[in-house]
């Protein structure tokens, strides 16, 4: 059955959202406005969207270094979370873990990790939290190609499928890690079949499609929900920008490939259904697109108008009472 | 009052907190049994031989509401998941700003003695010390593995517990009772006025083995046992030695960048103290050696009465 | 086509000096002649000789914690294995090592490992050293299905595979690590299918079998010597006694199980063979116990009248020259 | 002289090696560009990433005759291979009597100040130096990165270079003709007579700029580069501290368990510079706490000139 209108103008939105929230963080990286290390999400925006769009707020997300696209389908706050980029005071963490460390507990965002794999148990024990409750709620993991060359993989993997626990593990093959192709670093090259493995149930979909990505998560998350354990989905997509937006490592990925990739715009290729369906004019997705940079703006605004930490904060947090 | 082995004793306070809290959840490679008969496999779960995700899995469990224990068992063994007990575990709280609690309980046994080689055989806690984040326990009789770990469990942070193979059997006095020893308190074992020794986790026995010795020789020892070594009670060790004027630390773990190096310098450091110190403070410690295989070899690359008592000697007629 | 009488003979009478030096081993053990710990091979024999037998003296290996099997298959030599495991001088490693650290780099025995699953990522750089040095040697990694639930386990698959090693990853599943079953920790509990998801040829056999076990791994190591890459093969086995020789850990496995096994004896089924195939007598048979027994009685006089190592060599090769 | 940067300096030691010795093997999960293309895709392999395979595939490799080299990048990332670092590099030498050398270079950079926050900024060298077996080098210049990298590779042992990420770029003069810098050898970066600084890493360049600093005012700093941990300079070290009666370690780690705490113990326990101490010895180390993001926290968490320079003129002055 198709998606109805109003979840596809939403599922339009929130890539926008990622879309425009990653342009300009990029460009305010650039700029010098923003420190550390910034991993650029565009390109990817279907993923993110297209699987917590069926989450519940109280299922539960485990995101990784390039993780701006997933805390927003999830519905993080833009401006603290701009503010946490800014390094602010008021930022999701208090400026303490910047871009890569991006945490909201309270809508069950237990946060972006730096460490590659190193999300994959924590959410397997999130998983395990789940079954234990009872609430039918599930966990999703994102990660990349990457991720599945590390052995914190297998192992979450395989404590998932004999725990039966209700995780589904987001695979987003965006074909590299920093340079590296997963043609090359994974034997074989055939992810899911990896995943399968461990005996649970896969699915590979075009990540790029944001209607199949809907729609496959949608029957997946039914699926785990349900209580019948772990489900893996491979989503092929591509990353625009270099590993990252500093200049420090080179992007040797070839030109054409990027290029013939952009032609794959999981946005442009909704905005054209959404137009030919006659579901949004030019006009709508005009005002969409403003009232999205109005809010990335006022982000910026508040991000920038936020005070800095005092040094002294640095000794807070290390511990809970 | 009751004796009850180090073992029975860890056991107890296992048993004690998880009726108490319905939340905790033990994970570990083996079948803990007394546990699983009586809290179910849901509960008490065995994980396969994969410790990276045991400690992950602790992580998410706990920062999405329960008390997670992981058993590590052998110390080495610990390695294999330190990803996950130093980037994650130890920092998590405050990469996102205290937003998220973690309560963990992470084993781990320690210390030579049994014959066992270097890969099952090391006291690594001072490694830990070195990552801001971690709690470190190091109980060393059976009143203390019982109300240190009690703690522990409460306790909303990850703590890691170590635990010397060779103590388990050793017998102690345990109330029957319920109690708790709360972290960052020293605990003197022995009163004296002319040395401080503090001494790590079985070493505090060999400390009040060679105290009792050398006080025939008109030698009062007074015998720290510091119990956690993050917190760590520098009060304590502080105002014996500026009584004494006279430091020996003894500690089974490589002397390299060990926590007697940390408890020595923490003293120098202080200015009144420093100007009490009647001589040069004195590390005993295992040598900068992986632990060996044959019983002669590994007695001697640990620290041994005669060590502990010479150095004791040492520094009180220097 | 068939095994040879000689080669036959061959492997029966270094199945039992294995078996010899085990129950030996055990006995001086639970005597306390011996510290430390002792992991038995006892009821595996045929895995270590079967996959040896086909092995060049400058082939590699590397085994685990439960080793002596595969050292005496390589060749080591029984008097200084003993002398190691009763922490003498003489003994392999000079008593630094005991039971778990027994290597002899002269034969190609790159050691045992107590650590579960390490001993893989360094049989995978010996394999990657004989590839750089193309004398067509190979390398074994003996390790067991509980290995298969570590994350290196998946890395060293995954590198050996995508860089073509000449190595054979030699699974012995005898069902169980300490009192964990392999269908319960091991996701599908089928270990072939998930080496086969690193792109690499898998074989399971009988690993009670000798023959069986010679014939594959006769094939196997052609393959790979011949440069076709890494190969996987698991061997269907059982131990017969409990984790180790130490009673602090019960064994939990059921009664009726171990003594099924017990009448799967590699031993005895390739003594009644050899007998049934008039290439023994009975009287041979004896010949060769009486040696066997001889030669591990000299072993064990040995490794007694050796001396002890002085406390101070503990302080001599932390470092070499 | 010539000048290059620190990270030039670095590649030099490579390349020279690379072509001094066809046994050499580079694995990292970054393609080396120059090293690739001298060298070829044999001999400098890209790996996976597979951070504890890449390690354990260097001591195979080091035990079958080669020398391996691994680079991990991130000192964080490393812990994911701490199994085979601490549980096999650093014991295989010894576990198995001393029959196989295991020449293997591990690099990692380490520091904060680049804003990479808890998961990407540490120095844990102290951590390592708890473990026999592995040698240690930490270069502050790019004369010492090129000079102790070759070393390093020459050596038959594991060692672990420990390299800042902010001193890339630092300039410094380099010889156009082939040296080796040896490993437990201290440099005397500047002489003095008031006070020893001994400083770690990037913290030698802030010990020299305090140094010139407070000779404004008087003081006369001695500065000692240790460069290597493991082995470490004792005599060099306690010479200076025997002579100025003042020491002061400056150290980017977390103090507790740090490379300065050992510094300081292995100074106090000994009895001839004990008596000649005028002052308590002080540690200028990082604070105990996970990087921060930030800049205004990640500069408070590291040491600063003003620590420095307080600390400096305290020990003068008590
Ligand atoms: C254990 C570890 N090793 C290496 C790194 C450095 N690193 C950061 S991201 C990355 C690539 C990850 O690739 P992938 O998982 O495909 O994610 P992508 O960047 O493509 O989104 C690497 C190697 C790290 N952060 N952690
Ligand atoms: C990393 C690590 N975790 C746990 C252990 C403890 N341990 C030693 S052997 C063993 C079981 C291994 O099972 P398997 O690989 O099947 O070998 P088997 O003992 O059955 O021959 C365990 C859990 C260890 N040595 N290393
Ligand atoms: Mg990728
Ligand atoms: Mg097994």
């Amino acid at each position: 059955m198709a998606i109805d209108n109003d979840t596809l103008v939403r599922l339009y939105r929130t890539m926008l959202t990622i879309r425009r929230f990653e342009q300009r963080a990029s460009k305010e990286y650039k700029k010098g406005s923003v420190p550390g290390l910034v991993h650029s999400y565009i390109g990817q925006e279907a993923v993110a969207v297209g699987v917590c769009a069926n989450l519940r707020k109280d299922d539960r997300i485990v995101s990784n270094h390039r993780g701006h696209g997933h805390l927003i389908a999830k519905g993080a706050d833009v401006r603290r979370m701009m503010a946490e980029i800014y390094g602010k005071k008021t930022g999701y963490c208090k400026g303490k873990g910047g871009s890569m460390h991006i945490a909201d507990f309270g809508i069950g965002i237990l946060g972006a990790n730096g460490i590659v794999a190193a999300g994959l148990p924590i959410a397997t024990g999130a998983a395990l939290a789940a079954h234990l409750e009872g609430k039918n709620r599930i966990t999703v993991v994102f990660f990349g190609d990457g991720a599945c060359q590390e052995g914190e993989f297998q192992e979450s993997l395989n404590l998932a499928s004999i725990w039966k626990l209700p995780i589904i593990f987001a695979c987003e093959n965006n074909m590299y890690g920093v340079n590296t192709a997963a043609t090359y670093a994974i034997a074989g090259g055939d992810i899911p079949r990896r995943a399968a493995a461990y005996d649970m149930p896969v699915k590979s979909v075009d990540g790029n499609d944001i209607e199949a990505v809907y729609e496959t998560a949608k029957e997946v998350v039914t699926e785990v929900r349900a209580g019948k354990g772990p489900y893996f989905v491979e989503f092929k997509t591509y990353r625009w920008h270099a590993h990252f937006e500093a200049d420090t490592i080179p992007d040797l990925r070839p030109v054409e490939e990027i290029e013939a990739w952009k032609k794959k715009c999981p946005i442009v290729r909704l905005e054209q259904r959404l137009l030919k369906a006659g579901i949004l004019t030019g006009q709508g997705i005009k005002k969409i697109d403003t009232q999205v940079m109005a809010m990335i703006e006022e982000a910026v605004t508040y991000a920038v108008e936020s005070p800095l930490p005092a040094p002294e904060d640095a000794l807070a947090d290390i511990y809970s009472a | 009052m009751r004796k009850i082995a180090y073992a029975q004793a860890a056991l107890e306070a296992l048993q004690e907190e998880f009726r108490r809290d319905d939340r905790i959840v033990h994970m570990s490679t083996d079948i803990p049994i007394e546990l699983r008969e009586e809290f179910g496999e849901e509960r008490v779960r065995v994980t396969p031989i994969s410790e990276s995700v045991m400690v992950g899995a602790a992580i998410g469990l706990a920062g999405s509401g329960y008390r997670a224990i992981a058993d590590i068992r052998m110390a080495t063994f610990g390695f294999v998941a330190m990803d996950q007990m130093v980037n994650q575990a130890a920092k998590i709280t405050y990469m996102f700003g205290g937003q998220a609690k973690f309560p963990i309980l992470i084993r781990m046994s320690i210390g030579a003695g049994m014959s066992m080689a270097a890969q099952h055989s090391i006291s690594p806690y001072s490694m830990y010390m070195n990552i801001p984040g971690l709690k470190i326990i190091l109980p060393a009789t059976a009143y203390d593995i019982k109300g240190l770990l009690k703690s522990a469990i409460r306790d909303n942070n990850p703590v890691i517990s170590f635990e010397h193979s060779t103590l388990a059997p050793l017998i102690g006095e345990v109330p029957e009772e319920e109690y708790t020893v709360p972290f960052g308190r020293a605990d003197i074992k022995k009163e004296g006025t002319d040395v401080t020794v503090v001494a790590l986790s079985r070493m505090v026995h060999e400390a009040l083995a060679v105290a009792e010795e050398v006080a025939k020789q008109g030698i009062s020892v007074e015998v720290i046992d510091p119990r956690t070594l993050v917190p760590l009670d520098r009060e304590t060790i502080g105002n014996s030695v500026s009584k004494t004027g006279r430091l020996v630390v003894v500690d089974e773990a490589c002397q390299t960048c060990s926590a007697a190096s940390e408890i020595i310098s923490l003293i120098v450091e202080d200015d009144n103290i420093f100007r009490r110190l009647k001589a040069p403070p004195k590390r005993v410690c295992g040598l900068d050696v992986p632990i060996p295989y044959s019983p002669p070899m590994e007695r001697y690359v640990i620290p041994s009465r005669e060590r502990i008592s010479a150095a004791v000697r040492q520094v009180c007629h220097s």
